[in-house]
């Protein structure tokens, strides 16, 4: 290890923080959100170093750290990014960033409360900078466990109670990973003959090109693999923990929730699903395609009649998805990027989102739509944010949401132009749901009742101006963000256009 | 050495008010004197670089078939590549020169208009955005950069529409703008998309090569449905039937934002649209056809709604929409002469009657009913005055500069159709006969006691005055200077007027305007008669053919009843089913947990019966054999 | 002539009898007893393996040895274990200890 | 000569051993059954003379017949306050049970037979006190701490189940 170990710090930072945090007294409220504020912001600040000397010319795995840790099971512990991952984990920095200054108004247990952010994130992170699956699997159960014991403590009862959709929540998490870890299983001990057995993600990738992996085999675990991301990407009809979910859940873990566990389902359907099993995808393609479909529009439609605006925003991020399901569907390096792009900007947008809608809660104590309205005066700068996440979500362009939609839709249309037609369809309904949020809580007539209601100040305004400058600039500097995504998927394409080649079974050119 | 820096630096146009804006939007909001100074420095500096670039195209011969393209990568991933740039013809030239005049003239009006508002600065930034986003239209180089301004310009208006936002109808209305030509956008991106996916390409210069081509290689088909879509976007941003039903409720927003976007550039931004891709339409003459008589229709059908129209600026807006397929009418036909022609005086004249019309409610304080008003002419004379040029200009009297472009794109129709032609000359009756009872009703007559009218500050007077001037001169001088020359496609077009159209409409006007007095100006005969008698078509009419009616329905019933069917369907069968594993799961434990009797020794029982049962079973079935079962030798 | 089998044989019907008495009686403190009876079976087993296997080293008993202790700390904390029992439940009879059922 | 003194000692020992310790089942009175057992484990250790482990027949009688057996019989003391009739019944099963234990012999009868054991001929060790103290202080030294630890737990962890905690 001749330089610095960059992914391990970033991985680490959190933990540190949370460890340290641990020593801290429990009244120290102001310190304790302040390390964990400044943990965050150091974990940002390396990825953004991280971003910036990411070598797109030389691309692929990069800043790649690689420790043996059980030889006989053949994992180790290997680190790395490309232009797929180092967006997701910029976006995982970011948002939990943003979510300790959203979170700055919890009084309850705060000790607690940050230290399982900070672990959350770090598990996160861990999961997207992984090269092993085995390590992956291990950061991705170490999300669960806080999740659970935060929606709990911290959530919220509305519709159904927190302890309903904590319990929903993470039983569909969990219920996911037990199809993923049979995959994985599966895979791991058909890919290599015993003695050569690895988790690492790229000596797999090779399994198929060897040979190793017969096409029923890919077929089937690749299905395992589906259901496994696909309830974790609120997959239709696997997604009915996520308005539940988000709805019982404290601000900070809907933002990231929304924002990045959505994503590791779609970062794991293109790393392990795609580059591994690639027969098995291109099989299930055209299913995925049509369930996404179902996402776009189902969703789309539910999200028009909710009154409770996290359900709103829920049903919204399972309809984005479906954006995203459409674009990897098209197994086409344009589809790839869109895909890819468009998790990046919905985590953005929805976490903005779910940041807004925790305070005008903290503020108004409702998040029944007809209750409120009139907030553009008392709260300007929360409906600022609110506007802002709504036309990113509607995919207005010079926002982030636009050019990743506009690639998914230009990749989908050309291997699939009546799904695709059915998706498009869907800027009309999200358009129709999202107007109708913002007219009945932002504009009206003033409401007495919310007179008193503080708009957001200080440090409140950190996930607002963070998420929104993002929002922002990548939106009209697309390329800062597509152009890392196709380092990542431009050199797949040569790899996608192969398999389009291949035929349905049995196809020569992977044997 | 002007023309020559603003040809070249023609990207400064509409970035000089995006700076504006975000100035303001974020240091300057609270100062209205310095909001409103840097919008309209700004928009100042736009107009005279556009009219630098004017002047450029005009001294270099840059004309439509060479035009001037610059542009920069803005987006290069595997598969697609977008540019930004600008496309400098004389087209783009011209519409430059007419939005940064219009805008700049409402900027200054709004100076006056808006004095006092809470949200001064807020509207100019908005104002400034809209600028900005119009601009970027114009100049845009392929597809992708003309969507997203479209875009841009969309939520300009949404913003704009919405900015008394306290007002319900208001909410409404831009909610209503917003999703109506949300619909045509989805058309137009379909359409953009099957372009690149036939294509590979969105660049305006690279298309107008290779479709052509592709025509003669492989037909038409696959672009019908293309142009039809894309047509699509024209329709909702440009007002024409059936998604024309947002641009009248775009009257809540304030009367300089109707003046500028809601009839003098932004819903004009579809037409432009159809004459910037001229070069796939011309191959399809059926979708010509449906423009026209989409255009025609639009024309015909929004004049017989602004007739039994109450509210001035609803008048006004109607009379957009008519004259908004007027231009798609000419587009149809195909002459982009004149549809261009027309599209700048109307520019100019319905900016000026918006703008005296806003005159007049500001000094109503707000009132918009034409039948509460009256006499207004004493007290507001240059009001009147203006108001008068913008009738006599939109009803096509000479010399004023609407009888210039209407006889153009009379010209053009009657070329090609019999029928088309006969709707245009109805409509133009028609115009002029509502655009007269408008003038009747609200400035002549006896003065109504309980108003009490005062004339607009000096800021509104200023470009009142400059628009009338343009709405006298704008007809003549083009039309004098060749205008056709320049902004044309194909072949220049025909020169000078033709006596037999332009007599003929002359005259129709003229008789309307008299048919107008002797309803509305000398109370011959009574207007309410009229509507008694007539009592089912001036309802139909007046209830605008019920088709807002139609559409809440629509939108009702189906998309909000699929919408709660699905969401039924979500809660009780998808979730059903989830909750059901789940309950069927705790029956099984509660069953299974009966077994737990909380006798020690009956789990001891069990226990060692167990191991029995299984160390027999074990030797039976011979997995392992009574020597592993010794445990080895000792 | 005795040998390992017999000894064996013995401590098998001593680790029945106590077998047994765990499972029928009611009494903790019989249990406790019977819990006793097995565990000098195994050391009765323990020091027969040592005696008649590998005589010369005594690790058979020095296996005993750790059994005893361990069965006299577990009599120790049993019979503590049964005073809290009839301390809060006022009996030692198992079959009224079932509160760990559904 | 020897043998026979042995062979009848052993049975004499073993029978000694098994009916007290049927006795300690079946007795109803709890009292005869905590004496019966005293008298179980002073033949275990006789059994334990005969297997020329003295230390540890002495050991047996010290903590089985001594300690244990004390500790017992303070516990029925403790616990019984009424008259010692029937205070050792039986419960659940004992039919099953019974049948349940008969099989289990059987099979370990089974297994003991059909093992072939191989006997050592050398000689058992002499002085066995020293041996198993040289064992215990060099191999077991670290087993033989953690016993004293457990003991010393388990003292502790009796005087506080016994004394109870804070009465709330």
């Amino acid at each position: 290890m001749d330089h610095f170990p960059l992914l391990t710090a970033i991985m680490l930072a959190p933990i540190i923080g949370a460890l340290f945090l641990s020593f801290l007294p429990r009244e120290a409220d102001k310190i304790i959100k302040m390390v964990s504020a400044l943990t965050m912001m150091v974990a940002l600040g390396l990825v953004i170093y991280a971003y910036e000397m990411y070598d797109f010319n030389l691309g692929g795995m990069q800043f790649v750290e690689s420790r043996a840790w059980i030889q006989d099971l053949g994992v180790s512990f290997i680190l790395g990014v490309d232009g797929i991952s180092l967006p997701m984990l910029l976006l995982t920095v970011l948002i939990g960033f943003s979510t300790v200054f959203a979170s700055w108004n919890i009084t309850k247990r705060s000790k607690e409360f940050f230290i399982l952010l900070l672990i959350l994130l770090a598990g996160v992170t861990g999961t997207f900078i992984t090269q092993d699956l085995f390590i992956f699997l291990l950061f991705y159960e170490m999300v669960v466990i806080p999740i659970y014991i935060m929606v709990l403590i911290w959530g919220s009862s509305k519709r159904v109670s927190k302890e309903y959709s904590g319990m929903k929540l993470t039983i569909y998490l969990l219920l996911g990973s037990a199809f993923m870890l049979v995959g994985i299983i599966d895979l791991y001990l058909n890919a290599y003959p015993s003695g050569m057995r690895t988790f690492s993600m790229t000596a797999l990738a090779q399994a198929n090109q060897l040979g190793n992996l017969s096409e029923g085999f890919q077929i089937f675990t690749f299905f395992l693999l589906m259901i496994g991301f696909g309830s974790l990407l609120s997959m239709w009809p696997l997604h009915s923990w996520s308005p539940d979910g988000y709805a019982g859940a404290p601000t900070a873990v809907s933002m990231i929730h929304a924002g990045v566990l959505k994503k590791i389902g779609g970062y794991g359907l293109i790393r392990i699903g795609l580059l591994i099993l690639p027969l098995g995808a291109k099989f299930w393609a055209p299913w995925i395609a049509l369930l996404a479909v179902c996402n776009v529009l189902y969703a789309g439609f539910i999200a028009l009649v909710q009154k409770d605006l996290k359900y709103v925003i829920g049903y919204s991020s399972v309809s984005h998805m479906g954006y995203v399901l459409i674009g990897f569907a098209a197994l086409n390096g344009t589809g790839m990027n869109g895909a890819i792009g468009n998790m990046f900007a919905h985590g953005i947008m929805s976490a903005l989102f779910f940041a807004m809608i925790g305070y005008v809660y903290e503020k108004t104590h409702t998040r029944y739509i007809p209750d409120l309205g009139g907030l553009a005066h008392q709260m300007p700068r929360v409906a600022t944010g609110f506007m802002l996440a709504g036309m990113a979500s509607l995919g207005l362009p010079g926002l982030i949401g636009f050019i990743p939609e506009f690639t998914i839709f230009v990749g989908a249309f050309r291997e699939y132009p009546v799904y695709a037609l059915l998706a498009i369809s869907g800027i009309i309904f999200t358009a129709l749901y999202i107007l109708r949020v913002l007219a009945n809580v932002l504009f009206g007539p003033r409401r007495t009742e919310f007179d008193g209601c503080a708009d957001a100040r200080g440090v409140e305004l950190v996930p607002l101006i963070v998420l929104g400058s993002v929002l922002v600039v990548f939106g009209v500097f697309p390329q800062m963000l597509m152009g890392m995504v196709n380092s990542g998927v431009e050199p797949m394409v040569p790899f996608l256009t192969k398999l389009h080649a291949a035929p349905a079974l049995l196809g020569g050119l992977f044997r | 050495m002007f023309n020559e820096y603003a040809l070249h630096h023609a990207w400064l146009i509409p970035l000089l008010p995006a700076i504006a804006f975000v100035v303001i939007g974020f240091f300057l909001r609270k100062s209205p004197v310095l909001s409103a100074f840097l919008a309209i420095t700004m928009s100042m500096v736009s107009f005279i670089l556009s009219l630098g670039v004017g002047y450029g195209v005009v001294v270099q011969h840059i004309t439509v078939e060479h035009p001037l393209i610059d542009k920069i990568p803005w987006v290069d991933i595997a598969g697609l590549s977008i540019n930004m740039g600008m496309y400098i013809d004389p087209v783009s030239a011209l519409m430059l020169f007419i939005v940064t005049l219009v805008s700049l003239l409402v900027q200054i009006y709004a100076v006056g208009y808006m004095k006092g508002d809470d949200g001064f600065g807020r509207f100019f930034a908005y104002l400034s955005l809209f600028a900005a986003t119009m601009l970027g239209l114009i100049i845009a180089v392929n597809f992708v950069q003309m969507f997203i301004f479209w875009e841009l310009v969309g939520l300009c208006s949404y913003l704009l529409i919405g900015y008394y936002f306290h007002k319900p109808s208001a909410c409404e209305a831009s909610k209503k703008a917003f999703m109506t030509t949300r619909i045509g956008d989805f058309g137009l991106l379909l359409g953009i998309l099957l372009l690149q996916i036939v294509f590979g390409t969105l660049d305006f210069a690279q298309l107008t090569i290779a479709i052509p081509e592709y025509v003669q290689q492989y037909g038409t088909g696959v672009l019908t449905v293309a142009a039809l879509l894309i047509f699509a976007g024209p329709i909702a941003k440009s007002g024409q039937f059936p998604l024309h039903v947002w641009l009248p409720d775009a009257m809540e927003g304030p009367t300089p934002v109707s003046a500028l976007i809601h009839a003098a550039t932004m819903v004009v931004a579809g037409v432009y649209l159809v004459v910037r891709v001229f070069f796939l339409y011309s191959m399809l003459p059926n979708v010509m056809l449906i423009i026209a008589w989409v255009g025609g229709f639009t024309a015909c059908f929004a004049a017989t709604i602004a007739i039994t129209q109450q509210d001035i600026k609803r008048i006004l807006a109607y009379s957009t929409i008519s004259q908004l397929g007027y231009m798609m009418l000419a587009l149809g036909v195909g002459s982009v002469t004149a549809s261009m022609f027309h599209l700048m005086t109307h520019a100019f004249f319905k900016a000026l009657m918006f703008l005296a019309a806003g005159s007049v409610m500001h000094g109503l304080h707000d009132k918009g009913n034409i039948f509460e008003m009256g006499g207004l002419r004493h007290k507001m004379p240059i009001t009147f005055a203006a108001m008068t040029i913008g009738v006599l200009a939109i009803s096509g009297i000479p010399p004023f500069a609407g009888f210039f472009s209407k006889d153009e794109i009379l010209l053009a129709v009657s070329e090609v159709s019999a029928p088309l032609y006969i709707i245009a000359v109805v409509t133009a009756f028609m115009t002029a006969f509502y655009m007269f009872r408008l003038l009747f009703l609200v400035f002549c007559g006896p003065e109504k006691p309980e108003n009490n009218p005062h004339e607009a500050p000096s800021t509104m007077k200023f470009s009142l005055i400059i628009l009338s001037i343009f709405a006298i001169i704008g007809g003549y001088i083009p039309h004098v200077y060749h205008f056709g020359e320049w902004i044309r496609f194909g072949d220049a077009s025909h020169e000078g007027l033709n006596w037999t159209i332009a007599a003929t409409s002359m005259v129709l006007s003229v008789l309307a305007m008299a048919l107008a007095w002797l309803i509305y100006g000398s109370g011959k005969v009574s207007p309410d008669r009229l509507a008694m008698r007539f009592s089912t078509l001036y309802n139909v009419s007046y209830h605008k053919y019920y088709i807002d009616e139609l559409y809440l329905w629509l939108n009702y019933t189906f998309v909000r009843g699929f919408g709660k069917i699905l969401y039924w369907l979500d809660l009780y069968i998808v979730d059903g089913i989830v909750n059901g594993l789940a309950k069927l799961t705790y029956r099984m434990g509660d069953e299974l947990r009966q077994w737990q009797t909380g006798y020690l020794q009956q789990y001891g029982l069990i226990l060692f019966g167990a191991i029995l049962i299984m160390v027999v079973w074990l030797v039976i079935t011979a997995p392992i054999s009574m020597a592993s079962l010794r445990g080895g030798a000792y | 002539m005795i040998s390992l089998v017999h000894y064996l044989t013995v401590a098998a019907i001593l680790f029945i009898i106590g077998v047994y008495g765990v499972l029928t009686k009611r009494n903790i403190v019989t249990i406790l007893m019977s819990i006793e009876l097995m565990l000098n079976a195994v050391n009765i087993n323990l020091v027969a393996f040592s005696r008649f296997i590998q005589p010369e080293v005594l690790t058979g008993q020095v296996f005993s040895i750790f059994t005893i202790t361990v069965a006299a700390s577990e009599v120790a904390v049993g019979l503590a274990l049964l005073f809290r029992v009839y301390h809060d439940y006022d009996t030692v009879h198992i079959d009224k200890l079932n509160r760990m059922r559904w | 000569m020897d043998d026979l003194v042995y062979t009848i000692a052993f049975y004499i020992l073993a029978a000694i051993t098994i009916a007290s310790a049927i006795g300690v089942v079946t007795k109803h009175n709890l009292v005869h059954s905590a004496l019966l057992m005293a008298l179980c484990f002073i033949g275990i250790s006789g059994l334990y003379v005969l297997l020329q482990a003295d230390f540890l027949a002495a050991v047996q009688i010290l903590v089985y017949s001594g300690a244990v057996a004390i500790l017992i019989v303070l516990g029925i003391m403790l616990t019984q306050r009424r008259s010692m009739e029937n205070t050792n019944p039986n419960s659940g099963w004992p039919r099953g049970a019974a049948v349940v234990c008969a099989l289990l012999f059987v099979v370990i009868l089974i297994v003991i037979a059909a093992t072939p054991w191989h006997y050592s001929s050398s000689m058992a060790a002499q002085d066995t006190p020293s041996v198993l103290a040289r064992l215990l202080f060099t191999d077991y030294m670290v087993a033989f701490e953690a016993a004293a630890v457990l003991l010393l737990a388990a003292m502790m962890g009796a005087i506080v189940l016994a004394k109870g905690g804070e009465e709330k």
